[in-house]
This record gives C-alpha cells, structure tokens and sequence, in this order.
C-alpha cells in the first residue's frame, strides 16, 4: 500500500492535515517502513518551493513544519470570517515581552520592570492563550511562579527559537552616565517658584 | 498606537511670564513645557495612555528630548508632579506607583542639591540618578520589544495554519495486534486464573492444533475426503507427523470420522455433522 | 490588493484554511469587490481536477466544498497518531489468544479458562475481523461451535504459521504462580481445560 504512494504527497497530505506543527521525527513514522528512509529534509524543501507563489506557505516553526496561509491572502480570507483576533493591551504585550526576553521571571519582576502592579489577568490571558506557563518556583519567600513561554508562543509567532526573537535595542551602559555627572552638578541651581513638591507629599493617596 | 501620537497635539502649548520660570542645566527655562497643560476633557485619556509612571516618565523625557543619561532631575521632577496633581486635583484613581515615583524623584532631586565630596567623584554610584535611569533604560527597552512582538505577524490575525478535513469515515480503523500482546493476554490469563505454569502451550503441541484446525476447514463442506488428501507431502515428513498426529486428535475428540470398508480399502474422513455447518 | 492574486489561488487558500466546508454562497464574499465576479464553480473544478492524484483532494459535501484526506493516504497517516488507533479490550485479547494457542475451542473452553462469560460480540467482532471462524462442532450437548484462527489473522500479524506466535514456555514464575503451586500441582488432569471452576471461585460473569 505505502509503495504505490508518492512519498513527497504523503508528507504534504500529512502536513495539510495536521492540527499542529509536525517534527521531522514525527514524519519519519509516515515512513518506517521503507527501506531506506526517505529524504525527509529534501522533500520538505520541495515541497516549500512547489508551494511558492500560492496562498498557503509551508514554513518551519519551533515545534516543527506547518502549512499556513500567506499574509496577503489571508486579508482577503478574513472576509469569510468576520470573527478576529484577540487584540492585546500594552500591559499584556509588555508582560509577554519581558516573559519572552528575560525568562524564566517572577510576577515580581515583571512588577519591577515595568513600573505598576500586574493584573493576575493579565498573567491568565496569556496563560490561557498557551504562550506562557509555570515552569518552577523561586526559592525566595512565598516561593512565587517563574513564568516562562511556551513552543506554541513561538509557533503562533512563525519563529523556530527564542533567538529569532526581534532583537532588543541596546541600551548604553548606566556607566556611561557617570561620566557626565560633572556636568549635572549645574542642574541643582534652578529652583521653581511654586514648587509642586512641596505641596504633593502631603497629598493623600487615593486609592 | 496611533493613539500616541495624537497625544502632543491635544496638549496645547501655554506661553507664560516672562522671566525664567525654571533654569534647566543653567540655561533659564522661558516657557513651561509644551506639554504640562493638559485640557480637562484629555486628562482620563492621557491616563489611560501611560501604562505606569515610567512610561509616564519616558514620555516627558523623550518629549523635551533631554538626554537620558543626563536627565535634569528639576525640571523632569516638576513636569510629573504637574500632572500627578493634575490627575489627584480631577480626583482620578491614581495608581500608587505615581506616588511612589513622585517621591523618588524628589529624593534624587533633593540628593543631587547635596554638596559632593570631591574626593569621592569617581566613586560609582554616587549619582543619584543612575537607578532610576536603568530602570527607564530597560522599561524602554522591554517597551520597544512589545511592539516588535506585536507588529510579528501572528496565527490567526496575520495567518491561519491549514488543517484539512481528515476523513476518518471512509477508512475504519481497527485494532493492531502485536503477537506478543497474544503471551500478555495469556499471562493476565494465567496470573488470574492461577494455572500452573506447566500448563503452557509448547510449539509442538502447537502445531498439531493448527492441523487440526487445517483439517477441519479441508474437510468443510467436502463430504468424505479420502484420508491422503489431508496431507501435504511437500512440507517434509516432520510436517506430516504433526499433521498425522492432528487426525488422530480430531478423531479422538470426535470431531471427524474414519472409515475404512475393509482392511487396505481407502480409508475415508469426514466431519461430524458437517451438513449443519454455521457459516 | 486583492487584484494582485489570483482569484483560483485565493479560493484555493480559503478552503485549505477553513475549518468548514464552505458554500459556493460564501466563496462569493471573496471577490465581492471583483467586477465581474469570477467563474467560482468553473475554478472549483478546475482545482478537483489539479489536486488529482494527491494525499488531499476538493470535494463538496452537503453543506459545500472541503479539501480533506484521500482515504488510501489515511493508512499511512494514521501512523502519526498511533496513540488514538483503537484498541481491543481485555476481553477480546484474552479471548484471541485462547483460540490462537488452543484452537480448536468452543466459547465454553474459553469461559472455562477465563472463568467468565464471553459475550457474543466478543466473538462476533473477532468473526467480522475475519481473524477467527467456526471450524466444526463439538460433539457434546449443544453441539457448541469450534473456533479457530485464520489465514488472515497469521497475514495481519506478520506470521507464517501458528508455530510462529510467541511461545508460551517463557512465562516468568511470578510470585503469585509460586504461590499457588500447591494446589496447582494436584491438578494433573487436561491441561486445557483443567479445572477453572474451582481455580475461579466467584468470577464474574464479564460482558
């Protein structure tokens, strides 16, 4: 029965029909029976190029190859299904960056990186979308969650590993800054007439 | 994120007085920020705009384009605290952190008024300031990685991933079985039924009880066979033992019949019954 | 935008994405703002006849068109999730490997040694895999059914004859064999059907 199909066309069906990314571990039981095993990574690499100039793109991911429909396509599909995607807040997308480039964190640290209190919804919204998880406690007291994300962010995100991740822009050195605390020193001459510090710490919180 | 850079232009520019109102870096500060009066009606919004006091923060530093690592404590402290009170004097919900950034920027400020030891200049850390500018370094950074991860294309806004109708119903799946999985069944078998392990099965014996069953499917149907037509010569005289021994088992179980009309006729076999066969 | 793809490729792209099969009705709403409207059911055709001869083909079913799996490929696809392939029940095992290693029996031997009842469907779904048959009948009363195995179930399981099954003699004295060999070794009569009524006091009748 294997013999009589074409190997490439099994692997294409296969990855058509697949629910989720497939490893190429994964696709060789497609073909423990043949003797020997087929080119795998070749035919993947044709089967890329067949595809190109179509809708729908065969593309690596972290968990594996898929197939997905291409960017400019998919406008147009989305007439089909007025229902879209969740949109993300800033506190969740600065949540998930931090998670993404300084995992595995705390709550805590995310807290202190950013400034405010994060919402445990935030932390949920992201949990239930799959692209973080629990991946250990700290041992500091109340041994709080290290957060980590998972494969299936960086498959929903079409990369294969954290380094594709977009670079992060550089930030100089607070070293540098010593070497204009000479100059500074001038900054300490102005003082403002109604000078608002006086009149805020008293100033209840209202909260 | 258009949103932010409407922002500027809702805040209308307030030209005031005419002497300095603040000298920033030496240099006397003419006008109030462009950006410090805020429109009634904006302020919820402006709000709702900053996702803490360090974006907050970010805003008026990037806004008044002073350089981040020589930040005029003065005049940066008097812009927040300007809309921290305006945001309390509207009785907004104010977030704790906006107080608590209000008096660390005092603090550094009112650290910065302090005389330095000469001595001690090159002594790291001594600026006030450092803390709170690696802390708006990295938030900036984190800040510009969220909108890259934002603007990443993403499954299901950018992309779908494809998944074909499998159809299962056409072909009906059936359990594969493993010979051994036969051994582990009989040895769930055993263990329960607590047989003794001579009761197990040899290859012999085995052979024998396929003939039989070989016979017997021969004989389906057939009528009488004349008995050297059960055996297969072919398969070697080993194979014709156990296929002899078969004979003589089916027949001693009373599942076939021999007859033979006179000693060195041909001898004739039949199943039992064979005409109320089931299948 | 979408003058720039082409409307086959498109339509293509949206069945290969959809989770449902979609009505002609619906692949309108992709080139509403074409004027004209391209030949969908022409397309459609045309995109049966290139996908012939692949894992994956266009079909349309009661509520529209789909693309799914060919059912010659699903054999082979189904390796990828072996972990959902069905399995048989305890039941139908141990009652396989009785007729396999004491064939002939009838359905009492079985329950003799499985010191339970074997339900009919236990039989049946064996008879309709075509791994067991009826091969005569005991001559006892009732004239009860002889079961044996057949030529399909030695193909289906990779053997040459019966003399290829795993052989019995291997069983590890468990302790629990050990245990019981007091009693057992009184048991000198028929090793085959032995003496299950008093080995299985009280086993239930398993349907």
């Amino acid at each position: 029965m294997m013999n009589s199909l074409d190997p490439k066309r099994v692997l294409e069906a296969a990855l058509l029909a697949a629910r989720e990314p497939l490893a190429v571990e994964q696709l060789h039981q497609l073909f423990d029976v043949i003797d020997p095993p087929p080119a795998i990574a070749e035919m993947l690499d044709q089967l890329r190029t067949e595809w190109d100039g179509r809708g729908v793109e065969l593309v690596q991911v972290c968990s594996g190859w898929r197939f997905q429909t291409r960017a400019e396509y998919q406008l147009v599909l989305d007439r089909l299904n007025a229902e879209k995607a969740p949109r993300y807040s800033r506190a969740v997308m600065e949540t998930l960056a931090i998670i993404a480039y300084r995992q595995p964190v705390t709550r805590g640290d995310i807290e202190d990186i950013r400034g405010v209190m994060v919402s445990p919804n935030v932390i949920r919204n992201l949990e239930e979308r799959g692209w973080i998880d629990v991946v250990g406690h700290r041992e500091t007291p109340g041994r709080p969650a290290l957060y980590a994300t998972t494969r299936s962010f960086l498959d929903d995100l079409g990369l294969r590993s954290l380094q594709e991740l977009p670079p992060l822009e550089e930030i100089p050195h607070t070293v540098d800054l010593l070497a204009n605390t000479a100059d500074a020193t001038e900054d300490t001459t102005d003082a403002r007439v109604g000078d608002p510090a006086g009149a805020l710490p008293g100033a209840p919180a209202e909260l | 994120m258009t949103q932010q850079l409407d922002i500027p232009e809702m805040l209308e520019s307030q030209a005031v007085a005419s002497q300095p109102v603040a000298r920033v870096r030496g240099e006397p500060l003419m006008q109030m920020p462009t950006d410090l009066y805020i429109p009634p009606d904006a302020l919820e919004v402006i709000l709702e705009h900053f996702e803490g006091p360090l974006d907050l923060l970010l805003y008026l530093i990037r806004k008044t384009n002073v350089d981040v690592l020589d930040i005029p404590m003065a005049a940066l402290t008097l812009q927040y605290l300007e809309y921290v009170e305006a945001m309390r004097s509207k009785n907004l919900e104010l977030a704790a952190e906006y107080l608590v950034m209000a008096a660390m920027l005092m603090e550094i400020k009112s650290r910065m008024l302090l005389p330095r030891p000469r001595a001690q200049g090159q002594d790291e850390g001594f600026d006030p300031r450092v803390e709170l500018v690696r802390r708006l370094l990295e938030y900036e950074q984190m800040k510009a990685a969220a909108a890259e991860l934002e603007a990443l294309p993403r499954a299901d806004r950018e992309f779908r991933s494809v998944s074909v109708w499998i159809e299962q119903t056409l072909v009906k799946r059936l359990p594969q079985v493993e010979p051994q999985a036969l051994v582990a069944a009989w040895q769930e078998l055993l263990r329960q039924a607590r047989v003794r392990a001579h009761h197990s099965v040899s290859r012999d014996e085995l052979s024998v009880r396929e003939y039989m069953a070989i016979v017997l499917r021969l004989l389906r149907g057939s009528g009488f066979r004349e008995f050297g037509s059960l055996f297969d010569p072919s398969r070697g005289v080993a194979m014709l033992v156990v296929n002899f021994l078969a004979v003589l088992e089916l027949a001693r179980e009373g599942l076939i019949e021999l007859s033979q009309a006179r000693p060195y006729d041909p001898i004739y076999v039949k199943r039992v019954h064979d005409d109320d066969e089931q299948s």
